[in-house]
């Protein structure tokens, strides 16, 4: 190493403070993050200091409000253009404020919301010593079985910090897929992934499982973030930067001032792909593509079921969002590197998830592994690497996610004595005992399947079209043919609850509150507007679908 | 000497915590692991900040080492509870999910 | 913009789907009859498409078209040619016989919770059926047709595997897992085929970059649409695997005959009378008219498929032990004519392959209806528990054998004008297999005469010596299906007045025309 | 007047409609609208007869256009109705014949309970027939052509529950449909060929066409009326369709049904002329069939089964002069007019018989009933003197025109195909002779035989009211049976000598069919005389056979070649092995196929995606480092992708 180059080394840190200006933060255009963020403190205060009788009803209120409020933000920033026309770089290169997260942040809030409704339900379990309790466990730190439990219970303690928990999610959430750098990246990744860890251990029931969920979901998400730190760390090796902007554009050619000393000292190219393969393998890991997705099914069927629908909808939206970022902002230089990998990862996927799942037993895993199938149908359509590919994959991930969160509320309704009776061959003959609840579910079947009239299809079919009109034929037919082998199993889940006759000690069908209704309405109801007359949201989908540079 | 032997050194050091991760049993050592490999990120990030002459690589350390720490909060609780029920930490024996 | 008739038409019955499934549990009756009244009032309503529709006129008539989802480039396109016309009023008529005939099919026995409704869910699935089928045919747009081509299989699903025959010979447990075992068959060959069309309305996508039937068909005739050949013939076989697998030509008919054993006689009639036309009709007007050369392309080895269908079909109905099984096997074997017709490319063959959808209708109706209702009495699909039946029954006899008769297409019944027809116009281009498909007229006359010996002749069984013959309420649905056969067999001129000019676009379509006789003769 | 033409179709085709849909109300007066019916279109069928008679030789053609039946592109089948001389003889025959045996009927179906439907079919099958031979063109032809296929289906079976009618029924309509197929070819040809398949442009535009195709056509036309009319190879329903009531056997398998491949052929002949070879190939048929028949006919003890064999040998007659081309058309019309008269007589007469003996049908179980039913002995035998060509009766005037025209054919076919015809006439006076006697002459064998109906004992219920196991008492029939019988008798014997007399017949139907006087070797003189020599030796040995020795009541084991024709020269038998049997193989095979390939290689698929779903599963075992190592794999495997996809 030069002489010189250490020189100016020094230099450089001998600089006097006084010229770091101030930062310059637009903070109108992260409002939607900030008021979640916000608000999930305030959560956490009033763990601290409202009495534990009146903690659930003020978790709630404050989570709907600080919600909703950030809907109304995004909306109004979607409004005030920020989407289209105004899209730029907020808060010095940290985060990016266009059409794409504008999408995604509204989904997500959108579906957080209802999550937090499913969270907040507490009519499903019976009341325990004359309390009505929710799906979480009543003290977390207490021995499955111990009498420390057995007090909490009787005690009626709730553990409400599910709610600033599910807050911060959000926030990370809301922050991931406009990341402007991979700093930023990296922290919105762990910001929402450490409280899903956490819930994921919090069920009431079956509470070995969800520690146990909680475990592998915890070892294998720190694995999988060491190498997306990893694959940070080269790229910053290889452009000197970890902004988007600026990484794409050494990648382009368009800046060749890295150090020409270090350029010839390694073969910064091989930097490049490993980095950027060790970060993309992060995301993969996120959105549960083969051969990163063996937590699902584990975690799925563990996680307390309202955590599973949230955790399976909104991580989907943001890490997808993520990585269109990562794929079209950072890597498009590299595209004919990437591309033939992601068809390969997108072609294992679709056929892994549906393969596997024909003989699933367990109605989570069983979602588990569509949802690993879809994940395929989406890479599909972010391989595309056209603003199709990018509008088509924000619709799937709009639809997809609401009827995910549906499908998993239907699931906490149907209980026996050991609670949620998940093991298929105790959803026999729903159909006849409770009809409407059997067709609610069926119609979330079809739409998985991707039955036309239904979101599913609307979306599947955008996302198979942006891939075919970028030439990924062969990855549409290996598409079809998956969702063939998957139409076999959710067709196998209708015919159990249709066509055989209902066990006689079978689950029963609870009664839940207006919030899972609502839950479930709002699947219901999205899954038919967005495969009836999806027009208009193709079109919100197909204005935000531009990135930023 | 030549700041890229770090690099090579972190490599190692992320390798072996890998390793580690893939052959150890006890969930603590483990997650101990997983941390060695975040330190290799660390090591990598100070060693590139100082080939590129900017400070962006040593900022990112810290960041960093703020995640790890949140992570070991959360990471513990899990496996000290998880430890708590089961009297053991062995991630094999939690493995009532399966197929 | 007049009153939307086409719209009109598929909406009342799925407005009327969805009434009947509102019905409370209680009130079974009502749901019957408000089915009833649905499906007549849908009758009127084709009957008013037939008047208004002009045979001489431009071929896509009472059009309609509305933007609807521009991003896939689909519009709510409706229009009819004579050939769907034809279908439409066959769906109509046959759909209020069908819930005629299914009064009793769906009565619960065991009681669910009081909120398991199975009467109303079975006449609401019939009316959505029939809703979906009928936009199936009126749709222009090709995305328009293939959702609603897809769509129809769930509630087909629900009735094959909800509602089968009251008795079975392995008892109620045994029935239900014959019978998902039936519907999931149905339901994953339909679906697969949907699926690989799927790919191909994409890659039409790709390449036309609309879905409407008379742009695409337009800017291929006046070369402003290129399509590559190899391009072509992918898309083509697309498309035509999936009508193939619903129409259902050999070797991909294997569910039919599960589907048709299993489920009740008119389920059984509503798959092989109504939602299987969409499949040959789909194979007239999208196989021909986007893919013309690719159709001239294929047509050897389909006429082959289509030969073979013909005899194997009828082959196995001879063999077969199980009336509705028999059913389904001819059904096979007529299936086989018809798509010998559409791809014969004569003005004939296709003429008579229309026809012959019609008349396969209403005879498959006829005779499986009778069937139905000798079945209901014994409690048995085997044919080996019959015998001597005409004794106790001859109205059910007499009928049963009429529509036996219709099925092996006697001259003076509707089916022979179609099969002949079909017949010559293969012929006239394809002698050999004109001739073999003759033999198909023999098998016929086999298959229907042994099922008539074996169940209504002979001596008395004593099983079926109390049995009552044809009530009022099945003398009703019969009768005018039997008049029907006996007219359109002496005058098919109405049906054909409407067929042949949209016959003759079909033809300018795949640049065909008749050949001309070696001695021209006619006067 | 062409108008009546629809009318005379249409006046059956109503009665079988009220008969059959008129239910239980009717069962009083049911047969007596039968018989009016096919009386009224017999009455339509003279008046035509007269308004034709009317008109001069050239212009006795009419045509009634009703409807298009069928239009599509040059395809044009209308509803019309020729009626020219030809049409007109088979009009007379059928009605005039047909209301006979109607009238008949309605005492030999006195005590059926289903009386009524039965003349439903009958008048339903006055209707086809006619539609069959007034129709214009081939197609039209075709529905009356399988028409009456379906009405002699239902009456052969109309004892449907004995499983003998109903599978002798079901034979008939099979067989018959193998020759529809050859019409329906013909048809597509004609129309491949000619653009049209109606008579008149085809048959006036057979010289613009190749001769293969018409030949070809041709030969489709033969297998039609082969299946049709009982010929060699398609003849075996014939002797089985007797299940069906004596009156329908007269009416359908004698008379008139029958001979519609006959008529087929002639009104064709302008095809046939054009092409030698077809022609060639019908003499053949008819010669076989007419040894074939009457070999048959020789070895059966059943009473109607010998006439069947009789009724198909004498077809063979027919369409062996049809064969010969103008020659023969005209005596094959007039052997099929005289034929319908004493055969039809035969069959009542046999019917007759059948009714007073409790339907015994073997006549071993006859003998000496001459003076137990006179009326039935005359007519009867006024009918076997005319079968067998006694000089004078109508038989011999037309089955000896026909033996000639065949010597007229010359060279060796004419000698061969005259043998055969003299053969044939030898034979025939043999096994007429022998049912004569062992029906009307020799001891009652009857005596102290309790009958034992080889058809079920409740067949004809009539049968119940007598009693079964009873030793029967013969008796002649009521009126209403017998006075048919005596009018057919009539028609029997004048029938021959009105139409040749001055070749009234000949003139009367040259028009259509054309004639030409064939160049015969042998004088007419010398044919008369062959054929004379060879009744008398037939008739001779007969008398020595069952005349002279008394006739045993079960049947001896009999020589090779009669045990050979009492199973029908044992095609059936062949039929069975090759067709039934081997069918029952093919579709049962075909079966398992579906079952196991077509179906299986589904089911296959699907378990295979099973299988592989389920070894997949093994992997995901529960241990979050095994997970790790996928991870890590994965990760190196991704790396490692993206430097090859750089590297290549």
């Amino acid at each position: 190493m030069s002489a010189a180059a250490v020189h100016s080394l020094w230099t450089t840190a001998a600089e006097p403070i006084s010229k770091i200006d101030a930062p310059k933060i637009e903070y109108g255009q992260l409002s939607p993050t900030l008021i979640v963020v916000g608000a999930a403190l305030v959560g956490v205060l009033i763990e601290a200091f409202v009495p534990r009788k009146s903690r659930y009803y003020a978790q709630v209120f404050v989570s709907v409000v600080a919600l909703c409020a950030a809907f109304a933000a995004v909306v109004a920033l979607a409004a005030g253009g920020y989407g289209t026309t105004k899209a730029h770089v907020a808060a010095m290169g940290a985060i990016a404020v266009d059409g794409p997260s504008l999408f995604l942040q509204g989904t997500i809030v959108l579906a957080g919301l209802v999550g937090l409704f499913t969270f907040a339900e507490r009519r499903l379990d019976p009341a325990a010593h004359g309390n009505r309790v929710d799906s979480f466990a009543a003290q977390a730190a207490a021995v499955p079985g111990s009498d420390s439990e057995q007090a909490a219970v009787k005690a009626g303690f709730t553990t409400t910090e599910v709610f600033p928990l599910l807050l911060f999610a959000i926030g990370g959430m809301l922050i991931f897929p406009s990341a402007n750098d991979l700093l930023t990246l990296f922290v919105a990744l762990e910001v929402f992934s450490l409280p899903l860890y956490l819930l994921c251990a919090l069920a009431r029931r079956k509470r070995l499982m969800s520690q146990e969920a909680a475990v592998k979901y915890f070892l294998l998400g720190a694995f999988a973030s060491a190498f997306t730190l990893f694959g940070i760390a080269l790229l910053y090796g290889y452009a000197g930067s970890v902004s988007y902007a600026r990484i794409a554009q050494v990648v382009d050619g368009t800046v060749t001032d890295v150090d020409p000393a270090l350029a010839n000292t390694m073969g910064n190219d091989a930097l490049l792909l490993i980095g950027g393969a060790m970060l993309v393998m992060g995301l993969l890991f996120k959105v549960g593509a083969v051969p990163f997705h063996m937590w699902t099914p584990d975690v799925y069927q563990g996680a307390p079921t309202p955590v599973t629908g949230f955790m399976a909808a909104a991580t989907k939206v943001a890490a997808f969002g993520a990585l269109l970022r990562l794929l079209y902002v950072v890597l498009p230089g590299l595209r004919w590197d990437w591309r033939p990998v992601m068809w390969a990862v997108a072609i294992i996927t679709m056929l892994g998830g549906a393969i596997v799942a024909i003989t699933q037993t367990d109605i989570k895993r069983l979602l588990a592994y569509s949802s690993i199938a879809h994940a395929g149908f989406i890479l599909a359509g972010v391989i595309a690497t056209s603003k199709d590919g990018v509008s088509s994959v924000l619709f799937y991930l709009a639809g997809y996610s609401f009827v995910t969160i549906g499908a998993f509320a239907v699931v906490t309704l149907v209980r026996d004595a050991g609670g949620e009776a998940t093991h298929l061959s105790k959803w026999a003959g729903l159909g006849r005992r409770s009809p409407l609840v059997a067709a609610v579910f069926a119609i979330f079947l079809l739409a998985f399947a991707g039955i036309p009239l239904t979101s599913g299809f609307a979306g599947k079919f955008a996302v198979f079209k942006a891939a075919a009109d970028g030439g990924a034929v062969p990855l549409v037919v290996v598409g079809v043919i998956s969702s063939a082998i998957a139409a076999f199993f959710y067709i196998r889940v209708i015919v159990l609850m249709f066509f055989s006759e209902p066990k006689p000690e079978g689950p029963t069908v609870a009664v839940p509150s207006p919030l899972t209704m609502i839950a479930i309405g709002m699947g219901v109801a999205v899954t038919l507007v967005l495969g009836v007359a999806p027009q208009y949201f193709l079109d919100l989908a197909g204005q935000a679908g531009v990135f930023v540079r | 000497m030549n700041p890229v032997n770090y690099l090579y050194l972190a490599a190692l050091l992320f390798t072996i915590g890998a390793t580690g991760v893939l052959i150890r049993r006890n969930a603590i050592v483990v997650f101990m692991c997983i941390e060695l490999m975040l330190n290799a990120c660390n090591l990598a990030f100070v060693a590139f900040s100082r080939m590129h002459g900017n400070l962006d690589g040593q900022i990112i350390a810290f960041f960093t080492m703020v995640v790890a720490a949140a992570e070991v909060v959360v990471g513990l609780a899990i496996i000290v509870s998880l430890f708590r029920t089961r009297h053991s930490a062995s991630v094999d024996d939690a493995s009532l999910m399966k197929l | 913009m007049s009153f939307p008739l086409l719209t009109a038409t598929a909406a009342l019955p799925a407005i009327g789907a969805v009434a009947t499934a509102a019905v409370p549990a209680a009130r079974r009756s009502a749901a019957k009859w408000l089915a009833l009244l649905v499906s007549l009032a849908t009758l009127a309503l084709a009957i008013t498409v037939l008047v208004r529709f002009d045979p001489d006129g431009t071929r896509y008539q009472l059009t309609e078209s509305h933007a609807w989802i521009k991003d896939f480039g689909v519009r709510y396109e409706l229009g009819v040619d004579g050939i769907a016309v034809a279908l439409i009023a066959l769906t109509a008529v046959l759909i209020p016989f069908i819930i005629l005939a299914g009064w009793h099919d769906a009565d619960p026995l065991e009681t669910g919770s009081r909120r398991w409704r199975p009467t109303q869910g079975f006449f609401a699935l019939i009316l959505a059926v029939e809703a979906m089928v009928v936009i199936s045919f009126e749709a222009t747009d090709v995305f328009l047709f293939y959702i609603f081509f897809e769509a129809m299989l769930i509630p087909m699903y629900f009735l094959i595997g909800g509602f089968g025959d009251r008795a079975h010979e392995h008892g109620e447990e045994a029935a239900a897992t014959q019978r998902s075992y039936a519907a999931v068959k149905f339901l994953l060959y339909n679906l697969v085929g949907g699926l690989i069309m799927l790919a191909a309305v994409i890659g039409l996508y790709v390449v036309a970059g609309n879905f409407s039937l008379q742009e695409i068909a337009q800017a291929r005739t006046n070369g402003s649409l290129h399509m590559a050949t190899s391009t072509e013939r992918w898309l083509f076989l697309g498309f035509f695997f999936a009508f193939a697998v619903k129409a259902p030509l050999w070797p991909l008919h294997t569910w039919l005959p599960n589907a048709m054993q299993e489920s009740t006689a008119p389920v059984a009639v509503l798959i092989t009378a109504v939602v299987d036309k969409v499949g040959t009709f789909a194979m007239l007007r999208f196989c021909l008219q986007l893919f013309p050369e690719a159709s001239k392309w294929a047509t050897p080895v389909i006429l082959v498929l289509a030969l073979i269908s013909i005899v194997y079909g009828a082959l196995l109905a001879v063999g077969q032990r199980d009336i509705k099984r028999l059913v389904a096997y001819a059904s096979i074997s007529h299936f086989g004519f018809i798509i010998m017709g559409i791809f014969a490319m004569t003005s004939q063959g296709q003429s008579g392959a229309t026809l012959y959808m019609v008349n396969h209708g209403i005879s498959t109706a006829a005779l499986m209806l009778v069937a139905g209702f000798l079945i209901s009495r014994r409690g048995s699909r085997l044919i080996g528990d019959y015998g001597g039946v005409q004794k106790v029954a001859p109205v059910l006899a007499g009928t049963f054998l009429i529509g036996g008769l219709a099925t092996l297409s006697l001259p003076g019944l509707a089916p022979f004008v179609s099969e002949f027809l079909v017949l010559v116009g293969t012929f006239t281009r394809y002698p050999a297999i004109g001739v073999i498909a003759t033999f198909g007229i023999v098998l016929a006359a086999l298959y229907v005469l042994v099922l008539y010996q074996r169940t209504m002749t002979g001596p008395v069984k004593p099983e079926v010596s109390a049995m009552p013959d044809l009530r009022a309420r099945e003398l009703v649905v019969v009768a005018p299906l039997i008049v029907l056969l006996i007219f359109l067999g002496v005058y098919p001129k109405p049906v054909t007045d409407i067929v042949n000019p949209a016959v003759k676009q079909t033809m300018s379509d795949v640049h065909k025309s008749d050949p001309k006789p070696e001695v021209e003769a006619a006067k | 007047m062409e108008n009546l033409i629809a009318p005379l179709i249409a006046a059956p085709l109503l009665g079988a409609a009220v008969l059959l849909l008129g239910g239980r109300r009717l069962d009083r007066v049911g047969h007596w609208v039968g018989t009016l019916l096919s009386a009224t279109s017999f009455v339509f069928g003279l008046i035509l007869f007269a308004d034709l008679l009317g008109k001069d030789a050239e212009h006795r053609t009419l045509t009634q256009h009703l409807w298009t039946w069928i239009s599509v592109g040059s395809f044009q089948a209308d509803v019309t109705f020729r009626l020219d001389q030809l049409s007109m003889t088979f009009v007379l025959l059928i009605t005039g014949v047909g209301s006979l045996i109607h009238l008949y009927s309605v005492g030999y179906m006195e005590h059926d309970e289903r009386r009524r439907r039965f003349f439903g079919y009958l008048n339903l099958f006055l209707a086809a027939m006619l539609l069959l031979v007034l129709a214009d063109n081939y197609l039209l032809l075709y529905v009356g052509w399988e028409g009456v296929g379906l009405a002699s289906y239902l009456l052969i079976g109309f004892w449907q529950h004995k499983p003998s009618a109903a599978t002798a029924a079901k034979k008939a309509f099979l067989v018959n449909r193998v020759g529809d197929m050859g019409l329906s070819i013909a048809i597509m040809l004609m129309f491949t060929t000619f653009g049209s398949f109606a008579f008149g442009p085809v048959l006036s535009h057979t010289g613009d066409t190749s001769e293969g195709k018409l030949t070809a056509i041709g030969l489709m036309l033969l297998l039609a009326a082969c299946g049709k009319s009982a010929q060699v190879p398609l003849q075996s329903w014939l002797g089985d369709a007797m299940e069906g009531p004596t009156p329908v056997s007269a009416l359908i398998h004698a008379a008139t049904m029958v001979t519609a491949g006959v008529y087929l052929i002639v009104r064709s002949g302008a095809v046939f002329n054009a092409a030698p070879d077809a022609q060639l190939a019908v003499t053949v048929v008819g010669a076989v069939t007419l040894l074939f028949g009457a070999i048959v006919g020789c070895a059966k003890d059943d009473i109607k089964k010998a006439l069947a064999g009789s009724t198909m040998s004498q077809i063979g007659y027919m369409v062996l002069a049809a064969g010969l081309g103008p020659i023969g058309y005209v005596f094959a019309i007039m052997h099929l007019v005289t034929h319908g008269f004493f055969k039809a007589g035969l069959f009542l007469g046999a019917g007759s018989v059948m009714h007073g003996m409790n339907d015994e049908v073997d006549m071993r179980r006859y003998g000496g009933l001459r003076k137990y039913m006179p009326v039935t002995f005359i007519t009867f035998g006024l009918g076997y003197l005319a079968i067998i060509g006694f000089p004078g009766l109508s038989g011999f005037f037309s089955k000896d025109k026909i033996i000639e025209a065949a010597f007229a054919k010359g060279g060796t076919e004419g000698w061969i195909l005259g043998g055969a015809a003299l053969l044939g006439a030898a034979i025939t006076a043999f096994y007429m002779t022998r049912v004569m006697l062992m029906t009307f002459f020799g001891e009652e064998r009857w005596r102290n035989q309790p009958t034992r109906s080889p058809q079920a004992p409740s067949a004809e219920p009539a049968a119940e009211h007598r009693g079964e196991h009873a030793e029967p008492h013969p008796h002649e029939s009521p009126k209403v049976m017998t006075i048919p019988m005596i009018v057919l008798a009539v028609g029997s014997v004048f029938g021959g000598a009105f139409f040749s007399i001055g070749d009234r017949f000949l003139h009367w139907l040259e028009p259509v069919t054309g004639h030409s006087e064939g160049d015969s070797p042998l004088s007419a003189a010398a044919v008369t005389g062959a054929t004379m020599v060879c009744l008398v030796i037939g008739v001779a040995i007969a008398w020595a056979q069952y005349g002279r020795k008394p006739v045993p009541v079960v049947a001896p084991r009999g020589s090779l070649l009669t045990r050979a024709a009492r199973r029908d020269l044992l095609q059936d038998d062949f039929n069975h092995v090759v067709l039934v049997r081997g069918g029952e193989h093919l579709t049962r095979s075909l079966v398992y196929v579906d079952h196991t390939l077509v179906d299986g290689v589904v089911n296959g698929t699907a378990a295979g995606f099973g299988g592989l779903s389920g070894r997949l599963r093994r992997l995901q075992n529960g241990f979050a480092r095994s997970y790790a190592v996928s991870m890590f794999g994965g990760a190196a495997l991704l790396v490692a992708a993206t430097l090859l996809m750089r590297a290549v």
